[in-house]
């Protein structure tokens, strides 16, 4: 544990606190929902890694006009998301596949885009971002922009070619990026030591050229701490980097995952770690907050996801006839005839 | 190996029936204890028994010689189990979600289809998983993967609609000295109208030959995998409601394609109506109708038609998927159409 | 940028006649001038000047920032790619081979085709590269790749027949806001035949547009790429020969099809043949059948047929690989056989 | 240098420097062969590197019966190719796409296999190799046999996803496998520093979690003795191992290129280590070889490439028909109807 604020100020730390917060509570809220019926696909929770993205982020330099840093979440990343202006209605709205969400019920959860606020959805296929990431801050460098781009996958996610492919295109370009590896321990049922055989993915920083470094991610502060360093490097022309974030996955892949293949008592053993109950307890005995403001984040958190949430409730889904549209930007795709006024194709 | 089965693998030996999904896992396992060379790959599928559980309890069973998870590396582990299959084993691979062939695409289409050919000799290799839209999984979780395989000589594709079919067939492609691509309908693995009592006994349903579903007189249906079950729905609406007669082929295999038994029927019907749950363009109804039109010109007494999805990435909410899929109406309209034309 | 014009690429200016490849230099280099946000990826394109030598020189007159030589990943720099755009670059990739494109066939056909759909926005890439056969290259430098993405709903591809045609296409590629798959056929690149003089104003020609090549009432010719020329070729046999008019059609854009020209002329002609030189099963042949089917049964007055490569890998042998390839007399017969239906 | 025969005898250190001489007559001979018009495609020097192929090959057990040890050797490792029992006719024949030769034509140069020596002919997408390599491998722990294998890859193929994913594969799965990295500082006209910010492989072990060690290319000992001892290692259950070689390219990618990217002084420099001429020196030097019996290998090597280049030579191309059999073992796909007897597509 750090024993400094790390030049952060009272108000800086009440917003690690928050951001923590409304990922806890929003994917509390979610999981509600989902018992309700109003979900649709999986729930993905991130219990115990809130600290890895919260604190990554806010290392960052958040614009909404385009121009600040660029960042690439995960599902198990919300809190970055949060960070750089994703909204929680959108979220909700994204999670409902609510037609009135920023992909309009084309894409699931946090896989959505705002350039503008400088974040870039995920897709499934994992480890391709990294190379989209390689690419966006190629682009900075080529134009002497002073923004770096920073991108989060999981352990296992490192198996993959494309998390070859463009890492190591980014160490050669010398992009600004930082890869955050969310080493979790665990790649839905499979464990680390069957993904590779390091023990710290700083081990495969070397092999690539590239400074890395691990930290403890359930310690939003030393994250913070962590990756800012690694951030100045980056801007200052270094190149790329790597930070491990070391933690636990305290649930199942997704909901539908009992998780009966991970030990219980390793289970409790994390729980002790908590981000959030870490922080607040900081919080406290260095007297940056009081248990009233503290207590103010929480029910704020709680309500904005319970408002939010109730909003996205009652809005529409879709019209079924938007799934043919802005296929291409341009030319429009042709149309299922067996659904148009006439089954003549002749017509159509 | 004297390991008791697991119940759950004892269904059709205790005369119960069981699900497409039961029926995939009966394959490999009796395939498994059959052959000692064959094994299987990918991700999730020891200790978890796979995404969609279909080899629950074989890591216990089978040891991890045998049943071994991956690292997440699709074009890896499948190009590792086409080194296998060189010397001398024949690997199953599980692809967690069968969208997530495509880093495998190169491995596949380059080397393993192409291994007989250049010399370096057969590739007893399976590579199977789920495919299919319906399941609100988004763009990610839902495609079908024929046509990105369909153009590559030297693989075979299989793509089974029923439970019973699903058995014989992934027995066939195991035992066939060729590389398969086996495609396991998401919407179709635990479809309570598919549950079946299945033959006893050792079967198996050889690649390359369709199957006739529903016979018929004025108009044909080729079809596969989750819209057979549409297709005979239209088809009974036809002949209840309009008294046309609906003949419908399974092609079960798509590649190679059992040109004979389209011809054959198109020849009789002299209608056809080719109906896949892919995307539109490019999709396989193009080539059986090119296929038709070199084989039976002569016998068409109406335009080759297609009902297909749309084309698009397959979109999340539920609204927009259900109106990207074909439907059973849709079928019925270009049904109808064709059978008035 | 100051820097003197390289001499091979003032051929036009001064105008002389040029080959394929110099169409396509010409059309990158204008590009790159018109367009600071235009810069080029790929492997030896910058010292050496690409494996083809289309870059030749680029390096020295665009610099470094422009001109990146990637690491041997063609799917993270197509990635990169992909990211460069999402800022409001416009990268023209590279691909040596584009027999090489299938490690990119993941992030291709995955992320940037969807790009726009997910709400990512426009995907303004052009991924272009040497293709096709007849060079003796083998499996792997012998490829068409079309048929690998025909099937991806958000991306276009085009494939040009002519100097011309190579020219305003690729300046149209790149001026388009969806990702293009851009291919040009190895033996058409430096052919003495295709020089010509271009016309020496910044032209494009339009995506989606096919031409007629050639007009004809007794039958159509659709085809594109190296078998343009195959096919003038046998019309013109047909016609001195056997009297038989063939109208010609170079779909030049292959996604999106253009499908009223082909309606067009089949409506015309009432004979369809297409010539590709891909592969047989599952090539552009096929599409194209069903849209006429769909469009024009009425008008037929005789099957569609086609005149493909054989459904094998490419062979490396001469004599192999000319048995594989479709040849001027194979049209001719076709064609023949067609016309006396 | 390394001082020892590393417990060679006489006939072994002979059988060495024989493989050499093939080796490098071999390709001087397809030059010639390239001149008079016989070769089909383009022909790929190894000169300079020809030490590793055969110091590394030469350090595993060859059978004939296929329970060897496996090779996958590239086209600059045919040195390796021959010492495993590919016949020079064969290497001709593939080069000359002669209807004689191991493909029968269909594939090219070095790509052609035979499992009972204990070859595997390479594909030309770079990084698959590794990928089967590890397959092959696994078969072999599987089965509790004594086997290892040995794949070959350029520098340049490092920056595959396919060398990732299988050298990741065979390491969590500690497949017998020895990779070779073939670093001879160019890929193409790329230079190692474009494909990788690493200066020695060797760095790229450890985060593989595999051993790995670096050795001088041009000296024929130095590397069989370097790969004994990985092969040892491998085989005694360590697992999967990387052994670089260090050289040079001395010839453009192929005879087209003219390597006009590289400074001359740089080729001039490598001369000097030209691996042929060391490993004589030193044979003459330890009283290991006479002159007569060197002089004698040569003109072995240079007959017996010569003989077998004739031969090639007169044999007939393969019939064209041939190009459709053998896509499948089993279904014979369709014959181009246009060249049929009829062009009738009803009657194909
Ligand atoms: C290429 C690819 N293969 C398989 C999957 C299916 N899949 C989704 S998440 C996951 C596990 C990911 O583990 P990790 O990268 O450690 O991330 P975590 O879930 O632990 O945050 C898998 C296998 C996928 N998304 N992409
Ligand atoms: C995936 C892929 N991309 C591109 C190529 C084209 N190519 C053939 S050899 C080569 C350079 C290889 O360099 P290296 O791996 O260092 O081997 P070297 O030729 O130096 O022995 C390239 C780019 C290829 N064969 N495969
Ligand atoms: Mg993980
Ligand atoms: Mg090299």
């Amino acid at each position: 544990m750090s024993d400094s604020a790390f030049g952060l100020g009272r108000t800086e730390l009440h917003d690690l606190y928050r951001a923590l917060c409304v990922t806890r509570a929003a994917e509390e809220r979610l999981e509600l929902l989902q018992k309700q019926g109003h979900v649709t696909g999986g729930v993905y929770r991130c219990l115990g890694q809130e600290a890895g993205a919260v604190g990554a982020a806010f290392a960052l330099r958040r614009r909404t006009d385009g121009t600040g840093d660029m960042l690439c979440h995960t599902i198990r990343a919300a809190g970055a998301l949060f960070l750089f202006g994703g909204e929680l209605i959108d979220y909700f709205r994204q999670y409902m596949a609510k037609g009135t969400g920023p992909t309009r019920g084309r894409e699931a959860n946090v896989h959505w885009f705002d350039f503008d606020k400088g974040f870039v959805g995920p897709v499934s296929p994992l480890g391709t971002m990294i190379e989209i990431m390689a690419g966006m801050t190629l682009s900075f460098r080529l134009r002497g922009e002073e923004r770096i781009g920073m991108v989060f996958y999981g352990d296992g996610a490192s198996s993959t070619g494309a998390w070859h492919e463009g890492l190591n295109f980014a160490a050669v370009q010398r992009c600004p990026m930082i890869l955050m590896v969310e080493n979790n321990q665990w790649a839905f049922s499979t464990p680390t030591s069957k993904n590779t055989r390091v023990s710290s993915f700083t081990e495969k920083g070397p092999g690539y050229g590239i400074g890395a470094e691990s930290v403890d991610g359930t310690d939003v502060l030393a994250v913070f701490d962590a990756v800012r360093r690694a951030a100045n490097l980056v801007r200052s022309g270094e190149g790329t980097r790597m930070v491990e974030l070391k933690y636990f996955r305290r649930r199942g892949h997704a909901q539908h995952d009992p998780q009966d293949y991970v030990d219980p008592a390793e289970i409790r053993k994390w729980e002790k770690k908590d981000p959030l109950d870490l922080y607040r307890a900081r919080l406290l005995e260095k007297e940056w907050a009081s248990e009233a403001e503290l207590v103010a984040i929480e029910q704020d958190a709680f309500d904005s996801c319970r408002v939010a949430a109730e909003e996205a409730i009652g809005e529409p889904y879709p019209d079924g006839p938007d799934a043919v549209t802005d296929v291409y930007t341009d030319v429009s795709t042709p149309h299922p005839w067996t659904r148009a006024d006439s089954p003549d194709p002749t017509l159509a | 190996m004297d390991r008791e089965i697991p119940e759950h693998l004892l269904k059709t030996k205790n005369g119960e029936p069981v699900t497409m999904l039961e029926a995939i896992s009966e394959a490999l396992f009796e395939e498994m204890t059959r052959d000692d060379s064959v094994f299987l790959l990918g991700e999730d599928i020891g200790v978890y028994g796979g995404a969609f559980k279909v080899t629950r309890d074989f890591l216990t069973h089978f040891g991890e010689n045998r049943v071994i998870d991956t690292p997440i590396a699709e074009g890896g582990f499948t190009g590792a189990a086409a080194g296998a299959a060189h010397m001398g084993l024949r690997p199953v691979v599980e692809i967690q979600f069968m969208d997530f062939i495509s880093p495998a695409y190169d491995v596949i289409t380059n080397y393993i289809a192409t291994s007989n050919y250049r010399g370096a000799g057969p590739m007893p290799l399976v590579i199977r998983g789920p495919v299919g839209g319906g399941n609100r999984g988004g763009p990610f979780h839902s495609q079908n993967v024929e046509m990105a395989f369909f153009h590559t000589p030297g693989l075979k594709i299989v793509y089974p609609s029923t439970a019973k079919d699903a058995k014989g067939l992934l027995k066939a492609s195991i035992r066939d000295e060729n590389p398969v691509i086996f495609e396991e309908h998401k919407g179709l693995y635990r479809a309570p109208a598919l549950r079946e009592v299945l033959p006893d006994d050792d079967y198996v349903i050889p690649l390359g030959k369709a199957r006739t579903v529903r016979e018929g007189t004025d108009l044909t249906i080729v079809t596969y995998g989750a819209m057979v079950h549409k297709s005979v729905e239209a088809a009974e609406t036809l002949e209840s409601e309009d008294g046309v007669s609906v003949e419908i082929i399974d092609l079960r295999t798509l590649l190679p394609l059992d040109e004979d038994a389209i011809v054959e029927s198109v020849k009789k019907t002299n209608k056809l109506l080719v109906v896949h749950e892919d995307t539109r363009t490019g999709g396989i109804a193009g080539e059986i109708a090119i296929r038709v039109s070199e084989k039976a010109f002569e016998w068409l007494d109406g335009p080759i038609l297609r009902v297909t999805a749309i084309d698009a990435p397959v979109p999340y909410s539920g609204s927009l998927e259900d109106y990207f899929l074909p439907q059973t109406g849709d079928v019925v309209n270009a049904a109808r159409y064709l059978a008035a034309y």
